[in-house]
This record gives structure tokens, C-alpha cells and sequence, in this order.
């Protein structure tokens, strides 16, 4: 930890070539999602950034997120970047355990205070802090206590940004994102189900590079990443403008690769990277391989009224909705119906005729 | 609440609410015009008001003659802009079918999404138009209230909105869509109480009209 | 890995983003620039979305030129001139050989193949100790 | 004493309103098109001319007494009630600057027949009291002395006189079992006494018995045109007794717009049932018997000549080739006016607007438009057959200073008549 030199001193000491550098460089802007044009001011930021203190904390969460980070491409660039990155406290990940592991974690926010960066993935639940505890501590007190003296804290994984599925109805637990328990930090969501490896390591070489967060979205993510949605960058998109839609999973759309809105893709509401970036080493993403986005870097995509129902669809079964109304609105109009009638009868029965006596007013004859 | 949670609201509970007083609402609407009847004619008739009536009810949708149409220009070419934009973009959109085909079961081909978007630009455009003229032109200034000022802002918003959530226009699209489709659920909770209803009473109105003007043997 | 290729069939043809020709644009200008005004240009392919295949189709209408350099520095580089001069086909590896990044760069030679003033000073104290070991 | 008051007003508005007009009140988007087509608006540009307008009052009170929506609004004081001085204000577009001409109904792109409802307002403003003098005159002369103009038989049976001096036509007086029941306008007892003595020729040549009833001469219907069926089927049921007890084939209107509609469509629903006659527009009567080869004429007019469509036979009769197959008997020259035949241009003074003296002024405004649909013909003649028309049509032209005669087409037809030998 005392180890804390610049970063291109570093890789020099590594025995890392300046051509070296400016590879990773172009590459890093890559991974950043940033114009090549960025790559000598990149250069320059990293040539002296320090490498800061991580701690990274999990919570209610299934791991998926960790397993997206390691199943990155490492021991590689994304792994230099840890190499650069001081990952003092993981519990997944580090060699220590029991009060070892702990000791660790303090000792780091002890040496870094106010300067590291706090890493959660998974969500905290506040309905019984038994839920989930790490060492005795649940997750809320926990998290408090690490976010009060972080820099910045990067919420990676859709549990952690937005509840993800414990936050699902009807959320047992309570559970909830970072930031709607810790309001006073800058927080960076890094949503999806997994997030795409490199949109992870993306963030962490951002906050690296510039020593500070990228520019967020309404929602707190990335715009590098989450700016697009995938239903604008879809190759499918052509078959949605023209009309064709796979209507089943076996059909001919389906085979020929149409669009599949019909069968409840959500790229349209979903903002990430997949179309680009993909997965796999940019081998495919879910579009490709023929299944409708999910829409697993959005809140509450769990509860978006069904997977495999279109976007355009109630949440709700309409169809009951309209016959309760029909059943209803006959009964209250026949009523209402009926009122008029007597009423109208009523004014027929009263009616005296006419006479040409009574055309003109008394006062005015 | 975030985009998410306002758009799993207005895509569940908000449109079900605002169905549920629409059918109602106009099934009150339609049967209290119904029950009032109408005496029987007694009069001799020169023909049979059925056909007249069901005639009327298409013919209508066309100007009267050439010198009304050219008297009314300003409206037909507004107001057909307007009706042809709505009918193509409510009806022949993919996302607007499949809604439809959730509700009733069965649903019918789209159109391409571009031609779509042509229309919600004419329709954009007769609407501006429309309510320039009801701004300015003397009679239809006179005539206006405000609620006509609202059903017009009613119908716009919807247009709008969709226009701006297909082109991603100014705000995160998840807040666009939600915000479209309440703004529909808008319309959908005044359509009952407004003159909006002349969607479905207008063929009410042709009918009658034309089927009391055959019986005259007068092709209204 | 080949036998479960061979066992799934896969309609790939059909597909296209559209971006290919507006791409080759881009090369045209940047390339026009660059003879015009000296300006060089890098583009990132990663950040282009492309259908199954598109890309590799890309690659062949740019071709193999008259040069191909490796190099090897954090993994692997491929840098390959297209059938267009100045055109140039940037490919990083890392050191297992998984694609880094993808680069199309229009310059007379990629910056990155010369050599780099820290590198050659660096060599140059090598040299100078070399000498003196002598 | 008069039972007049706004709450009887109210009361018959409440019995008039149907289905149709609260379908009607339902569809308008109030798109101002039916102005475009009413020549009150067109001629004076005053919005509150607009048809739709006409009708305000009926339609907030169709909409507080017959909607829930209207009945919650009225209750939280969102919709201002019909009040007496509204019926007076109105009483002034109702009847003043309405013809009940019904062009507006026929271009309504929902297809509201706007003046069906202006004749249903008519009877609640009319039963508030707020009927202009004029008509109220006209009504109480119809019921008491037979005819809105006070003609008594006495002068009828003078004209007859005259004729049978002139030609020797007789003019024959409730006979039995004749083929037509002929009915007449006091305006054309007054002004026009050609009108008689052509039909009798007619007939005459053509070999039709015909009658006169003295109880029941006249055809116009006052209480149309004000708007009180009260007395509207009084008067049409003295027309009904005549050709009952004479036991005629057929009751012939006139050549008047408003008496066809009164007898022919209005008639057997004021009465409650359907007649035992037929009831015919002189204009049909004459094509009949031009296709039974029974109208015999010589002689051809070559002065070029139209043909004015009065609104109660084209739009509200559906008597439109009739006149132009006669007028074609005896005319080369017969040229179409714009918008003739259903979408014809009122002349101005229909539903009783020529019984209003106040009315003078907006009524010669509403001319115009007929003078400039007859400064673009140029014709030498102009025929028509609506005495009430004819009356307005002479006024406008001689007010504008064009000399064209107007004529009655079956004037026109019986100057053309085959001498007997």
C-alpha cells in the first residue's frame, strides 16, 4: 500500500516499453469508450496517476458480478489495471479471512481515508439487518461506515445500483441500491446482470485515469456505457422499421433473425453497451444469439410485466380490466338511461299545450 | 420514483385505471343517448333510411361538395392531416398493435416504422395548424372553450410525446415512453366527458342524419 | 469447439447495420484529410455496432496491403497496411491472445511503430553501459 | 292568460330532445364549418351567426339534464343554468338570422343535422315567450282567421270570381271523392293570383277533378315555422279533416317550401298517425303528369333562365329533378345556378324569417349571396316555386336594382299550355 508511485514510473520499473504504454492507452480509451482523439490526453493523465486504495464490498448478491470481472480477460490489460489498483479488501477474492480479512478492510480505510473507493455489488436489505451479514455486521452498518470517509463509491451490478432481483416484488428483504441509503458520496451505478466485464473495468480505469467519475446519466451510469440503448444499436433494428417480427422462437422471423419485440425484447428501455461492446470478447450478445433483451441494466426489470410480454403490453391483463369496465359502464349507463327517461317522461306527462295565448309574455303584451 | 418504476405504473395500473373510466365512461355516454329514443316517423317515406343512414355514415368523412370544400379548405386539409396521422399512428405502429392485440386477442400488420413517423409529423403539423385557426379565426375562436383548448392539448401531448421518445428527443427515453403513455391514459379519462366522444358518436350522428334525410329521399 | 460449429447451423447472411458504407466514407475523408492537410485519424471500431459477420466483411473489401508488422509489447499487435495505402489495421492482443482492441488508423506510418523517445533514451543509457562494459 | 314562462320553455326543450340531438350534441368538435355554409354568417361575418351556436342554450341543458357529467357539473356550479334572458338573446339568431334552410346539416363532417335542432328550440323558446311579434302575429292570425295573412274565404271566393269572369274557369269548392285536394298560400292569394287560375287550366286540360276546401284552403303552418306543434297539428289536422271528409286521393301543396314540409313530412307525426291521402308538391304533380303525358305545352322560352331550388323542397323534400324535367318542357335556354339542386343557397326569408319585421335588414344582408350566385349567371329569367321565395327574390332584386322577373314554374307552364280547341 505504501506503494504508491505514479503509474507510468510504475510500468517502466515493470520493464513496460513507452510503445507499450501508448498501447495500453489506446486500448484503455477503448475500454473507456472514449475517442481515440482522447489517447494523448490519456497518456498524459496516467503517465501520473496513483493508484488508489479499492475496497469492495458484497452484499445481498449471487456473485455474478465478481464472476463478469474475473471471467475478463485476465491476467490482462483490465488485469494491469488491477495490478494499478490496490484491491485491499474483497472478500470473494482476497487470500485472508475471519478477523484477518476485516483487519485488512479497516486498516485500508484507516491509511486511505477519504481517498479510496468503495466497490459494492449486491443489495442491502433493510427489513431485518439478519438478512445479511458479513462478520457480524450487517450490510447497512457496514456499508455506512466504509462510505463515510470513500471518495466515490462505484455500485456495480443492478442489486447494487437499483435492488436488482432481491428488490423484485415483493422485495422479502427490503432491499434497496447504495445510493438510496447513502446520499452525500458521488456514486456511479454500473448496472446490468452481470455489467459486461469491461464496462466494470472501464469505470475503475476512468476513476484511474482521471481520478475522478465519467459523466453520468439520469440514472447514475455511465453515459460512455449507457447511452445508447440497445434497440437504436441493435443490428436487428432494420426488421423492427420494416415490420418484421419473429412472432414465436421457432418460426421463420426467428430464423431469419427479425426483430424480436414481439417476443418482449426490452432493448427499446434498455441503455448499455451489449450491441457494442457484446460479450465474450465481443463474440455476441442475447440479440445475436437470438433472445430479446431482458433489460437487466434498468430498475426493476424483474417486474416489467414479463419477459416474453412486448414492451407495449400492460403489466396488467387489460382484457379482464375492459369487461369489468363494459359490465360497469352497461350497468351505470342503463341507470343513468333509465334517470333520463323519467325524466323526459316526466316532462311529457306535464305538458299543457300550446295556445297562441301563449306565445307572448304576460309583461311583454 | 425513478423512470422504471414510473413506467412499470403507467403501464399497469395507470392504464388500467384510465380503461377501466373510459369503457365505463362511454358506455354511459352511448346508452344515454340511446335510451333517449326517438318517435317513429310516420310520414310516407320515399325510401327505405337504412341504406341512406349507413351511406351517410361514410360519405361524411368526404366534403358535401366542391365549392363546400373550397369554403372550408383551411379545415379539410387540416383536418384530414390530422384524423389520416392519428388513425395511421394509432392503429398501423407495432407497439400500438401489439397493445391492442394484448386486449383483444387478435391484431393485423404495421406499417414501417418511418412511414409511421411521417404521419405523426403530418398530424403534428395539421394539430399546430388546427389550433392556429382556433386561435385566429373568427368564428371558430368564438365558438371555442376551453375545453376545447384542453382536448386539443389532450390529443397533442400523446403525438408528441411518441414523436419524442421515437427520436429520443431532449429527455432519457424511459421517462419519454412513460410520460407518452400517460399522457394517452390522459386522453383515454377524458374521452368519455369531453367532445372527444365524437369519435364514436359521429357515427351516430351520420347515421341518424342520413337515414331521417333518405327517408326524404335526399342523399345527405 | 469445431464439431459443435459444424452441428449448429446458422443463418448468418442477411443481417447488415448499414454501417459499412458510411464507414468506407469516413475512411475516404480521413485519408483525403490526411493528403490535404497532413491530419491523421484513428477509429475505434469497438465502438461500432456490427451484425454477425459484418465486420469480417469490412476486413476483406480493406485487404492486405504490402505491409504487416508484428509487434509485441503487452501481448501481441498486428499492424497491417490495407490495399489502400495509408490505411492502416490495427489489432492489439493481450498475452493471451484475446483481442484488446481494433483499430483502422489513416497515417502515413502508425504512431506506434516508432520508435518512442523515452524507449530510445532508455536505449541509449543501455548502449552507453554496454559500451562501457566493453 | 299566457302560460308563458322560462320553466315551460325548459320543459318542452326537455320533451324535444332525442337520441339524435343528444347524439348530435355529443359529436360537434366545434370546427366552425357549419358557419361556412349558412349565409347568415356568410353574408354578415358575425361568428354568433354560426349554426351550431344557435342551439347553446338546448345543449347545456341536454347536457345538465341528460348526462351524468352535466348533471355533476350543474351541481358544483361548473355549468351556468338556462335562464330567461338567454332565451330572449337568442330568440334574435333562432328566428332572425335562421331560415331552417339546412345547409348546415348537409356539410357537418359529423353529420349533426343542425337545423332539425333549430326547429326543436324553436318550441322552448317559443313556449318561454320569446317568439318575435311578427310570427306570433302570423300564428294567432293561422289559428283565428284561417291564415297567417288574414285572408277569409271571402276573399278567396272574390278571386274565384274574378277568374271565372276572366276565363270561365271554374274554380270548383269542397267536392267529394276528387283527385286532388288543392291547398293554397295567402301568398299567393295576394300576391299572386295567376297561381289559381293556372291550376285550373292545367287540370282542366289534363282532365284531373280537383277541389277546394272552405274550411281549410290554406297550407301554410305557421306553427312550423314558430315552432309549436301544439299548433302546428292544430292546423294541419284542419287540412286532414278536409281531405278526409271530401275523400280526396290527394292533398296538393303549393308552391311554398315551408306548407310541403308541414303537410307532406311534419303532418302525420304531429298527428300521430299516418294519412289515408297522399300528399304532393304541386311541382311533383305537374312531373307526374308530364310523365303520364297529361301536361301538354307549346311554345319555347329562349330568354336564358335558372331555376332557384327553395330549401324545404331539395334539402328537406327531396323534390329535385321535378322542376328541372318541367322547366325543360318549355325553356332552350335553362342554365344551373352554383350549388344548385340539394346544396342550394337559401334566398334568405325561409322558416318564417319573412313574417319578422325586425328581421328586414339581415334578411336583405342575407340576399346577397343569391345576387351574386345571379350577377355570375346573367340570366334574363329566374323561376322558382316557393311563393314565399318569389316574394324575397322580387325584393332583393329590386332592392339591388336587377332586372330580372322571377316567375312560378307553374305560371310559366300554364302560359305554355296547349289551347284547348
Amino acid at each position: 500500500m505504501s506503494n504508491n508511485k505514479p503509474l507510468g514510473q510504475a510500468l517502466r520499473e515493470q520493464g513496460v516499453s513507452r510503445r507499450g504504454f501508448l498501447k495500453f492507452c489506446a486500448t484503455t480509451a477503448s475500454l473507456m469508450a472514449l475517442p481515440p482523439s482522447m489517447v494523448p490526453a490519456i497518456a498524459k493523465a496516467l503517465e501520473s496517476a496513483r493508484r488508489p486504495s479499492v475496497i469492495w464490498l458484497s452484499f445481498q448478491e449471487c456473485t455474478g458480478c465478481t464472476e463478469s470481472l474475473t471471467r475478463s480477460h485476465a491476467p490482462t490489460l483490465e488485469g494491469l489495471i488491477f495490478d494499478n489498483i490496490s484491491l485491499d479488501y474483497h472478500h470473494t477474492l482476497q487470500a485472508a479471512s475471519g478477523d484477518a480479512a476485516e483487519a485488512a478492510r479497516e486498516a485500508a480505510m484507516e491509511e486511505n481515508k477519504g481517498n479510496y473507493l468503495l466497490v459494492v455489488d449486491g443489495s442491502i436489505p433493510l427489513g431485518n439487518p439478519g438478512y445479511s451479514t458479513i462478520a457480524g455486521i450487517s450490510n447497512l452498518e457496514m456499508l455506512k461506515e466504509v462510505a463515510e470517509h470513500a471518495a466515490a463509491i462505484i455500485a456495480v451490478g443492478t442489486c447494487a445500483a437499483y435492488g436488482g432481483l432481491p428488490h423484485a416484488n415483493p422485495n422479502p428483504t427490503g432491499a434497496v441500491s447504495v445510493e438510496e441509503i447513502i446520499k452525500d458520496k458521488p456514486i456511479v451505478n454500473v448496472p446490468g446482470c452481470p455489467p459486461i466485464p469491461v464496462v466494470i473495468t472501464g469505470v475503475l480505469a476512468h476513476f484511474l485515469t482521471f481520478g475522478k467519475l465519467p459523466e453520468l446519466d439520469h440514472l447514475g451510469r455511465p453515459l460512455a456505457f449507457y447511452g445508447n440503448n440497445i434497440h437504436d444499436r441493435c443490428y436487428r433494428r432494420p426488421f423492427y422499421d420494416k415490420g418484421l417480427f419473429a412472432n414465436t422462437f421457432d418460426d421463420e422471423g426467428a430464423r431469419k433473425g427479425w426483430c424480436l419485440f414481439k417476443l418482449g425484447c426490452k432493448g427499446p428501455v434498455t441503455y448499455n453497451a451489449c450491441a457494442t461492446i457484446k460479450w465474450n470478447d465481443g463474440t455476441s450478445f442475447p440479440i445475436e444469439a437470438g433472445h430479446g433483451c431482458l433489460g437487466c441494466s434498468e430498475p426493476n426489470f424483474w417486474d416489467m410485466g414479463g419477459f416474453y410480454n412486448a414492451l407495449s403490453e400492460s403489466t396488467m391483463n387489460l382484457s379482464r380490466t375492459a369487461a369489468v369496465g363494459i359490465a360497469v359502464g352497461a350497468a351505470a349507463g342503463t341507470a343513468s338511461g333509465l334517470l333520463n327517461r323519467r325524466k323526459k317522461s316526466k316532462a311529457e306527462a306535464a305538458h299543457e299545450t300550446v295556445s297562441v295565448k301563449d306565445l307572448q309574455r304576460e309583461d311583454k303584451s | 420514483m425513478n423512470s422504471a418504476e414510473f413506467l412499470l405504473w403507467v403501464r399497469g395500473p395507470g392504464l388500467n385505471i384510465a380503461l377501466v373510466i373510459f369503457t365505463i365512461g362511454m358506455l354511459i355516454r352511448l346508452l344515454e343517448i340511446f335510451m333517449l329514443g326517438r318517435k317513429q316517423n310516420l310520414a310516407e317515406l320515399r325510401a327505405n333510411g337504412v341504406s341512406a343512414g349507413l351511406r351517410t355514415i361514410f360519405t361524411r368523412s368526404t366534403p358535401a361538395d366542391k365549392n363546400s370544400m373550397r369554403r372550408s379548405m383551411f379545415t379539410f386539409v387540416a383536418g384530414y392531416g390530422f384524423h389520416i396521422g392519428l388513425f395511421v399512428v394509432i392503429f398501423l405502429l407495432t407497439p400500438h398493435i401489439q397493445l391492442i392485440q394484448s386486449l383483444l386477442g387478435f391484431g393485423w400488420p404495421a406499417l414501417p416504422t418511418p412511414v409511421v413517423d411521417l404521419f405523426t409529423v403530418i398530424a403534428l403539423i395539421s394539430l399546430m395548424a388546427l389550433l392556429w385557426r382556433r386561435l385566429t379565426h373568427p368564428v371558430v375562436r368564438y365558438l371555442s372553450t376551453p375545453q376545447d383548448y384542453l382536448v386539443w392539448a389532450a390529443t397533442f401531448l400523446p403525438l408528441l410525446t411518441g414523436y419524442m421518445s421515437y427520436h429520443h428527443l431532449w429527455f432519457p427515453y424511459s421517462w419519454l415512453l412513460g410520460v407518452h403513455i400517460l399522457s394517452v391514459e390522459f386522453l383515454l379519462i377524458l374521452f368519455p366527458f369531453t367532445k372527444l366522444t365524437h369519435a364514436f358518436t359521429l357515427f351516430i350522428s351520420r347515421w341518424y342524419t342520413g337515414m331521417m334525410a333518405g327517408e326524404k329521399g335526399v342523399a345527405s | 469447439m469445431n464439431s459443435m460449429q459444424n452441428s449448429l447451423k446458422v443463418e448468418i447472411g442477411g443481417y447488415h447495420t448499414g454501417n459499412i458504407p458510411p464507414l468506407l466514407h469516413e475512411i475516404r475523408h480521413a485519408l483525403r484529410n490526411l493528403l490535404d492537410n497532413g491530419e491523421t485519424t484513428t477509429i475505434d471500431l469497438r465502438s461500432l455496432p456490427m451484425a454477425p459477420g459484418e465486420q469480417q466483411q469490412l476486413l476483406d473489401i480493406l485487404g492486405k496491403g504490402e505491409i504487416s508488422v508484428h509487434l509485441d509489447a503487452l501481448g501481441k499487435s498486428e499492424i497491417t497496411e490495407s490495399i489502400y495505402a495509408g490505411v492502416w489495421l490495427i489489432i492489439h492482443y493481450n498475452n493471451n491472445g484475446e483481442v484488446m482492441g481494433k483499430f483502422i488508423e489513416i497515417t502515413r506510418v502508425p504512431a506506434i511503430l516508432k520508435a518512442q523517445t523515452a524507449d530510445m533514451e532508455e536505449s541509449l543509457a543501455a548502449l552507453q553501459m554496454r559500451l562501457e562494459e566493453i | 292568460m299566457s302560460k308563458a314562462t322560462l320553466d315551460r320553455g325548459v320543459q318542452i326543450l326537455k320533451e324535444h330532445i332525442d337520441a339524435p340531438t343528444a347524439a348530435y350534441f355529443s359529436s360537434c368538435v366545434n370546427c366552425g364549418m357549419c358557419a361556412d355554409a349558412c349565409l347568415f354568417y356568410t353574408e354578415t361575418g358575425d361568428p354568433a351567426y354560426t349554426p351550431i351556436n344557435k342551439l347553446e342554450p338546448m345543449r347545456r341543458l341536454w347536457e345538465q339534464e341528460y348526462t351524468l357529467v352535466g348533471r355533476i357539473k350543474k351541481l358544483v356550479g361548473l355549468s351556468k343554468p338556462v335562464t330567461d334572458e338567454e332565451l330572449g338573446e337568442w330568440s334574435d339568431l333562432v328566428y332572425h338570422a335562421c331560415s331552417m334552410c339546412g345547409r348546415c346539416s348537409m356539410v357537418c363532417p359529423v353529420g349533426n343535422d343542425i337545423s332539425y335542432m333549430i326547429r326543436n328550440i324553436r318550441e322552448g323558446i317559443s313556449a318561454a315567450g320569446y317568439a318575435p311579434e311578427g310570427l306570433v302575429g302570423a300564428t294567432t292570425r293561422a289559428v283565428e282567421i284561417g291564415s297567417p295573412m288574414g285572408i277569409t274565404m271571402h276573399a278567396l271566393n272574390t278571386q274565384a270570381r274574378n277568374i271565372k269572369e276572366s276565363s270561365g274557369l271554374e274554380i270548383p269548392f269542397d267536392r267529394e271523392g276528387v283527385d286532388y285536394l288543392v291547398l293554397l298560400s295567402s301568398m299567393e292569394v295576394i300576391n299572386f293570383p295567376e297561381y289559381l287560375e293556372a291550376i285550373a287550366r292545367i287540370f282542366k286540360q289534363a282532365g284531373k277533378s280537383w277541389t277546394i276546401s272552405s274550411e281549410a284552403f290554406e297550407a301554410t303552418n305557421s306553427g312550423i315555422q314558430i315552432g309549436a306543434s301544439d299548433i302546428a297539428r292544430e292546423l294541419v289536422s284542419r287540412v286532414v279533416e278536409a281531405a278526409e271528409k271530401l275523400k280526396v286521393e290527394t292533398v296538393v301543396s303549393p308552391e311554398c317550401g315551408h306548407a310541403y314540409t308541414a303537410i307532406r313530412w311534419d303532418g302525420p307525426n304531429l298527428m300521430g298517425r299516418r294519412f289515408s291521402f297522399k300528399v304532393k308538391h304541386i311541382i311533383e304533380v305537374l312531373d307526374e303528369l308530364r310523365e303520364q303525358r297529361l301536361l301538354k305545352v307549346e311554345g319555347i322560352e329562349d330568354s336564358c333562365m335558372t331555376f332557384h331550388d327553395p330549401c324545404q323542397l331539395v334539402r328537406k323534400g327531396g323534390v329535385i329533378e321535378q322542376p328541372r324535367n318541367l322547366l325543360k318542357m318549355v325553356a332552350t335556354n335553362f342554365v344551373e345556378m352554383d350549388d344548385s339542386g340539394v346544396m342550394n343557397w337559401c334566398c334568405g326569408a325561409g322558416g318564417g324569417v319573412s313574417a319578422i319585421e325586425e328581421a328586414e335588414e339581415i334578411r336583405l344582408k342575407a340576399f346577397n349571396r343569391k345576387k351574386s350566385q345571379l350577377d355570375k349567371l346573367q340570366v334574363d329569367t329566374l323561376v322558382t316555386a316557393c311563393a314565399n321565395c318569389r316574394i324575397q327574390l322580387e325584393e332583393g332584386l329590386e332592392v339591388n336594382e336587377m332586372d330580372i322577373p322571377v316567375v312560378g314554374l307553374t305560371e310559366m307552364l300554364a302560359d305554355h299550355l296547349v289551347e284547348d280547341k
